[in-house]
């Protein structure tokens, strides 16, 4: 593109040929005044108060700078007394029409006009038309229009009613510089679904995301409802936004898997007794851990729901778990993030009092138990004793508006009632709903409680039933951090060492069938929950891939004819061990 | 051994998987839990390998009742659903022992996990008392063949 | 006190027998014990057994006459599930039926009772035998006499399974129908059979009947033994062997009665000795007096010459001619001579043979509906045919499930 | 060189298996050349005394066949044992005890009740039962003693070898007289018929789908049979797969499942229990429910997986 000269307010400057005059100047930092104009949106240079003064040789000219483009040699003038002159005389006539509108009060304000002469008028639309483009052109919703002409001109949609058309997208009321669309019920809407404020379509997860790239959100996207915005394509310089990308299967061959799905933590509202849901200044430790967050919305500082600094805390530890009605486990990892918050709470309110509820304290750990006796220190209150119930029922003025914690302090002997402004619920860390569904993809299993089961919990932790599926993380059971990440590297040293192997060992308890004995009748293939038994047609015999086999000894126990076997529990030898052990 | 009922004490052949019920035996052994000796086990890698033959053998080799026991049902099953298949043998053979004149109580089937090291001494306490009560096996009585 | 003679093992009997025979002192027979010195206890171990498998079970009470017990354990069936088998069914039924009764006859003649006579009562026992029999008549038609049987159990395996313990029958049918490329070797062996049957009797006219020394053998008065005789007739009265009424007639050769088999313990009762496992059915309305014979006694006789007795004559004309012919050499009916139970042995092996012939030719056989599938809810049934060595009866009575609760069985060999 | 001598006996038997020595037709002839037959109750005229009177060992071979359930049956196996080199157990009841092993499921006084007592046309006011001795005007009778089960051969005297079947077929009978006779045998105790189930032979085999589930048992009278389907593929019992071969599945041939009567293979000792860890194995049931629901459909277990081998069961007979 050709490069040429021109020079505003006295300063000379490069500029592509025919580049608007308006983004030419703010390259420069000169601020010229506009209502009408976005940059996403074609401009239009309807509200004409970003007027200048061009010179080209001696021809002298007003004109818009939202849509003026640049040629060589030209001379600009954004603040001479003509343009200022100008622009106070079209101020005055939108006031004129839009007499209460901030923005344009502001302007003048700022260009000295105090009582437009042409009067104020009541209406709020400047019918600048950046609604109408950006619903036409950018969101392709074609939703808005102007309708009548003249004085009468308006914005509105089809016949005035509501458009089946309109996808809320909001971004005319995002355009719009008086203020005067909104859409009802939107702001609302998007702070209840996301806590931590709207996103937009195109965002990065939060702010310790691994990678840390941007993602679009399908839903939310205006692109794939209208096919239209794209606004986000424009603007990436390094080009990486491609809308059409669609989801794809890849099929890979691997040697070895790992599964590491993690966990999912409890449903709070399931615990009736601690009101999760109904009282809003409970929170679950993961919405603390939000509302806590530098990152998070409050900027990490702690509020209750009504903005106010909480006085007192109360953290629950054992939540759904070591309890027979939930979770007969213990989830490991709460003892120690229920003593973080409370130190951190410390921290930042110093004369919050938080008490920490909890059964036993399970400081297990390298340096735990000592971080436990430096809470003791910084006077974090500690009881021995279950909350049996939350409520609000205040029994005094003072106690109004505060939670009441009702619990048995099992060091005194007494039942305590403890008022507080917020509770975090500890809850249970859970298996994944689908992990049995995912166990049985990858033939290995899930215990009672849905974890994982390790193929031997000390002398193969990592491991399952099914060779080359290896598990890692709370996937397997609760975990903290420090035991993930060393389960993580023992298990993907295990996947290395086998795929270095090239060889497979095999079980030495698998089973095994006598070709001579076998009779073909198939009764073991559908047997086997690894494939390892198939038919050979031609020989009419089943035969067993050892390497598949893992020993249950299912089709040892079925073959009618005797002729599968398995090592070491052999028929003969497991009739041997009864006869041995009626003997007396 | 006493062979009435006053001083009787059975013996009785528990089948034991591996991963869940013999582990959970061994549990029950490390938790310094007590259960009569009158339960003999025998450990096999998955309730599935039992076959029907164990049975009939311990009943001939004079056991007065037999234990299967595996891992829970549905899905604990370190193999899967070798347990489905001993639940199906189970009730098969069970309805087939009264014809042999053995009573079904002497055959039972119970699914202990790993865990349950209290579980597997509750079943094999309770079980020792109601074959006491049941009495000897009628093996013992019969005259092997003829 | 007198010499006692124990004859142990009856031999060339298709079961287990003892004799014992007490002499007095001047070594005429004062008393002759047939003993059964066995019992298996098919009564009761039926008991708790599914209904249907009783054709396969059953069975097993003779070896030699397998198809008897299946046929009427399967008759039996029938009644007990109130099921109608198709036209097909019943006449591969019958086929198969007049097959075994055809080879049986023919297998007691040659290789069991024949030896008497073609070999000689008096021969060494070395040679009272199938082999003798060869020897006697010579290989070539000794030959002829085997594979005339062997082609019959041929065809019989390919219709049953087994020739020995067949798996042909079913509650409402049979297992298996005869299809159109197996239908020619069965009219091959009809045709056969029938010639083989004729061939038989030819024999028996050549060896004994033509012998004087035999033919006083046989009208000896030892031998004769009047009492009643019965047997199934069809609806002319003649001589069937798989369906129809049972008859019996007096020692005289008057109609006792006739009814259906669903009457029968109405009519038979059965005394028990101590000293024989198998029992001793009688005629209920007559009574049981003690082995002794006459218009008193309710002793009864069964088997050919039992069931020609008690019929009017035969189903088809070759063999009806032959009936004639017996009778009129016999002196009228009834015959009570014992041992022409041999003459008309062979000819129910013609009537048989012609039987067969008959239904191999018929059409029907080969349709493809074989089976009724039972609908009703089984209690009680009974079956009823009759086996080379007599009537045989089998009562059954099940839960609704179809597992027995009660069997009766009324074998052949207890009415001798 | 002189014949070898031969016998044959039969104990608690039909005489089927007489009667598939006498269906080798013209092959016994070719044996008959071969040997002398010194002893056969069934078809031949010599007596008890006459097999005493012989020397210890002289028969080379004696075939027995049928159950032993008496005393005297069991004298005279012994009798038979003395007198003969190698013993055969002829046919499944010697094998396995066979179907008078059924008997083995009641008892002996059950069984002389219902032969004697009970039953619609017994009549038997005296309550007489058949007695081992009776007094008779002629002196005392005598019968043998009922034993109190029904055993297979080798529960009472050493057997050599077996031949296996009810029937036992012929091509059995031919390959274990040519093996006997040329001396080429296999090691004693040795069952002669092939090492495998009747699935390796059977037809229907190939019709068995991939997975094979059952969820629903039908007895064979209650559904039409498939001619060529796999009878465990259609739902009813076949025991087959339990079942040494060597029977030309004759009984599947005539369109019926097998019911056994060759008896388990030799790595197999409990034919019926195996069945059912077999069989149960199939079922498509994961419940308690399911489970029961399908075993329900299953009538006699014991009468039907030990059709032909409850004596040789590993408890032989019911036991109270």
């Amino acid at each position: 593109m050709e490069t040429i000269k021109l020079k505003i307010n006295g300063f000379e400057v490069e500029a592509f040929d025919r580049q608007p005059l308006i983004e030419v100047a703010e390259k420069l930092g000169i601020k010229i005044p506009t209502l009408c104009h976005n940059p996403i949106i074609e401009p239009y240079g309807v509200c004409r108060v970003c007027t200048v003064e061009v010179r080209h040789g001696r021809r002298v000219r007003m004109v818009t700078a939202c849509n003026y483009p640049v040629t060589n040699g030209i001379e600009v003038f954004t603040e001479s007394e003509r343009v200022i002159r100008n622009r106070k005389m079209i101020i005055e006539w939108l006031l004129a029409r839009c007499g209460n509108v901030p923005v344009l009060n502001k302007l003048a304000e700022q260009y000295g006009i105090t009582e437009p002469r042409f009067g104020r008028g009541t209406d709020d639309c400047i019918l600048c038309g950046l609604c109408v483009r950006v619903c036409q052109d950018v969101v392709k919703a074609n939703v808005l229009g102007f309708f009548e002409r003249g004085p009468k001109r308006y914005v509105s949609t089809a016949f005035d009613q509501t458009s089946d058309l309109c996808i809320t997208c909001g971004a005319c009321a995002s355009v719009c510089p008086t203020g005067c669309i909104t859409v009802e019920g939107l702001q609302e809407g998007i702070y209840k679904e996301m806590p931590m404020g709207p996103i937009t379509p195109i965002h990065i997860d939060f702010m310790q995301a691994v990678p840390k790239k941007a993602v679009i959100d399908h839903d939310s996207c205006i692109n794939f409802k209208t096919g239209g915005c794209k606004v986000c394509v424009d603007v990436c310089e390094a080009e990486a936004i491609d809308h059409s990308m669609q989801e794809t299967e890849k099929e890979v061959d691997v040697g070895t898997i790992l599964l590491s799905t993690g966990f999912k933590l409890q449903d709070g509202e399931a615990l009736k007794e601690y009101g999760y849901g109904k009282y809003p200044n409970i929170l679950t430790s993961l919405d603390f851990e939000v509302l806590n967050n530098a990152n998070g919305p409050t900027g990490g500082k702690i509020f209750t729901q009504e903005g106010k600094v909480p006085k007192a805390i109360g953290i629950i530890h054992c939540v759904g778990s070591r309890d027979k009605k939930y979770h007969e486990y213990c989830s490991r990892v709460c003892c120690m993030y229920a003593l973080k918050f409370a130190h951190l709470i410390k921290e930042k309110i110093h004369d919050c009092e938080v008490y920490n509820f909890y059964i036993d304290m399970r400081c297990f750990g390298k340096g735990y138990e000592e971080f436990y006796n430096r809470l003791l220190k910084e006077g974090v209150n500690f009881v021995r004793g279950k909350v049996a119930e939350i409520n609000d029922a205040a029994l005094d003025k003072s106690e109004e508006g505060k939670l009441i914690l009702r619990a048995e302090d099992t060091m005194i002997g007494t039942v305590r009632r403890i008022p507080v402004d917020m509770v975090v619920l500890c809850l249970a860390v859970e298996a994944q709903e689908d992990a049995k569904e995912l166990s049985h993809f990858f033939s290995c299993s899930v215990g009672r409680d849905g974890f994982f089961i390790e193929k031997h919990p000390k002398l193969a932790p990592v491991s399952t039933a099914a060779d080359g599926i290896f598990i890692a993380g709370m996937a397997q059971g609760p975990k903290d951090i420090p035991d993930t990440v060393a389960q993580a590297g023992a298990a993907s040293s295990a996947m290395l060492s086998l795929i270095q192997q090239k060889e497979v060992e095999a079980e030495v308890v698998t089973a095994m069938i006598d070709e001579e004995t076998c009779s073909g009748c198939q009764i073991c293939v559908g047997l086997c929950p690894y494939t390892a038994i198939t038919y050979n047609k031609d020989k009419n015999k089943s035969e067993l891939n050892e390497a598949l086999c893992k020993g249950c000894g299912t089709c040892v126990a079925a073959c009618p004819s005797g002729a599968a076997q398995q090592k070491n529990f052999r028929d003969s030898q497991i009739f041997a061990e009864i006869k041995g052990i009626l003997a007396v | 051994m006493s062979s009435d009922k006053s001083g009787f004490e059975p013996r009785i052949v528990a089948f034991l998987c591996n991963w869940c019920s013999y582990t959970g035996a061994d549990l029950a052994g490390t938790a310094r839990m007590k259960y009569p000796a009158n339960v003999r086990t025998i450990r096999v890698m998955c309730s599935g390998r039992v076959d029907a033959q164990f049975v009939m053998k311990a009943f001939a080799e004079g056991a007065d009742a037999v234990l299967i026991s595996g891992c829970h049902t549905p899905s604990d099953c370190h193999y899967q659903e070798g347990n489905f298949k001993a639940l199906r043998r189970y009730y098969l053979l069970k309805k087939m022992l009264p014809q042999f004149g053995i009573e079904p109580e002497r055959l039972r089937l119970e699914w202990i996990s790993a865990a349950e090291g209290d579980k597997f001494q509750e079943v094999c306490t309770e079980y020792t008392e109601q074959i006491k009560k049941l009495g000897p096996s009628p093996v013992k009585k019969g005259v092997k063949n003829g | 006190m007198g010499q006692r003679i124990t004859i142990d093992p009856i031999t060339r009997l298709e079961g287990h027998g003892k004799i014992e025979i007490f002499l007095d002192d001047s070594g005429n027979v004062s008393n002759a014990y047939f003993q059964v010195p066995e019992l298996r206890g098919f009564e009761q171990f039926c008991v708790g057994r599914c209904a249907e498998e009783m054709p396969r079970i059953t069975q097993r009470i003779c070896g030699v006459c397998p198809t008897a017990h299946h046929m009427a354990a399967t008759k039996c069936l029938d009644d007990l599930w109130k099921v109608d088998p198709p036209p097909a069914a019943k006449k591969i039924r019958e086929l198969f039926y007049n097959l075994f009764m055809l080879e049986d006859h023919t297998l007691h003649f040659f290789y069991l009772g024949g030896p008497d006579f073609i070999v000689g009562p008096t021969a060494p026992k070395a040679e009272r035998n199938i082999l003798g029999v060869l020897g006697k008549v010579g290989l070539e038609v000794g030959g002829k006499v085997i594979k005339a049987r062997r082609e019959i159990r041929e065809v019989m395996e390919e219709m049953g399974g087994k020739a020995i313990h067949p798996v042909l029958g079913l509650p409402g049918g049979v297992a298996k129908r005869v299809k159109p490329e197996e239908i020619e070797k069965i009219k091959a062996v009809a045709e056969e059979g029938l010639e083989f049957a004729k061939f038989s009797l030819q024999a028996f006219n050549d060896i004994v009947l033509k012998n004087e020394e035999y033919v006083k053998i046989i009208t000896a008065d030892i031998y004769n033994q009047p009492t009643y005789y019965m047997g199934l007739v069809d609806d002319k009265n003649r001589v069937n062997y798989y369906d129809g009424y049972l008859r019996t007639v007096s020692p005289s050769g008057k109609e006792f009665n006739r009814f259906k088999i669903q009457d029968y313990a109405e009519h038979i009762a059965e005394q028990t000795e101590p000293w024989s496992y198998i029992k001793f059915p009688y005629l209920r309305k007559v009574g049981w007096k003690g082995f002794v014979g006459g218009e008193n006694s309710g002793v009864y006789q069964v088997a050919p010459l039992a069931r020609l007795n008690a019929a009017e004559g035969m189903s088809t004309p070759l063999a009806q001619a032959e009936y004639e012919k017996m009778y009129k050499t016999l002196g009228g009916k009834p015959v009570h001579l014992t041992l022409a139970y041999h003459w008309a042995r062979l000819i129910e092996a013609l009537n048989a043979a012609e039987i067969i012939k008959q239904l191999a030719n018929d059409p029907e056989i080969l349709d493809p509906k074989v089976r009724t599938i039972p609908t009703n809810t089984p209690k009680e049934g009974m079956g009823v045919v009759e086996a080379p060595r007599g009537t045989l009866i089998h009562h059954y009575k099940s839960d609704s499930n179809g597992i027995l609760t009660e069997v009766n069985i009324i074998v052949a060999t207890q009415q001798n | 060189m002189a014949k070898p001598k031969v016998a044959f006996y039969w104990c608690a038997s039909c005489g089927g298996c007489e009667e598939a020595v006498v269906d080798l037709a013209e092959d016994i002839l070719k044996v008959v050349e071969a040997v002398d037959i010194v002893f056969w109750p069934c078809a031949l005229d010599f007596k008890k005394t006459d097999v005493e009177a012989m020397e210890d060992g002289s028969i080379a071979v004696t075939f027995i066949n049928g159950a032993i359930n008496s005393d005297e049956q069991e004298e005279m196996v012994h009798l038979i044992r003395k007198k003969s080199g190698l013993i055969v157990a002829f046919g499944a009841c010697s094998h396995l005890g066979g179907i008078p092993g059924l008997a083995n499921l009641t008892d002996k006084e059950s069984i002389l009740r219902a032969s004697y007592l009970t039953g619609p046309t017994n009549v038997n006011q005296e309550k007489t039962i058949p007695l081992a001795k009776s007094p008779s005007p002629d002196g005392e009778l005598h019968l043998p003693e009922l034993k109190a089960n029904a055993l297979a051969l080798d529960q009472v005297i050493d057997v050599d070898y077996y031949i296996p079947g009810c029937s036992v077929p012929k091509k059995l009978i031919l390959d274990a007289v040519t093996a006997i006779l040329t001396g080429n045998l296999p090691p004693k105790g040795s069952v002669l018929a092939p090492t495998r189930t009747n699935c390796d032979t059977c037809e229907r085999n190939k019709t068995k789908p991939e997975k094979l589930t059952i969820s629903k048992f039908y007895r064979p009278y209650e559904i039409e049979l498939d001619e060529e389907k796999c009878f465990l593929a259609q739902g009813v019992i076949c025991m087959g797969p339990v079942t040494r071969g060597g029977c030309d599945e004759r009984c599947i041939k005539g369109n019926m499942p097998c019911r056994g009567c060759f008896g388990p293979v030799d790595n197999v000792y409990d034919q019926g229990a195996k069945f059912i860890s077999a069989l149960a194995s199939l079922f498509d049931a994961k419940t308690d429910e399911e489970v029961q629901a399908i075993v329900d459909t299953i009538q006699d277990p014991a009468g039907t997986f030990y059709r032909f081998s409850v004596a040789k069961s590993y408890l032989g007979h019911k036991v109270s």
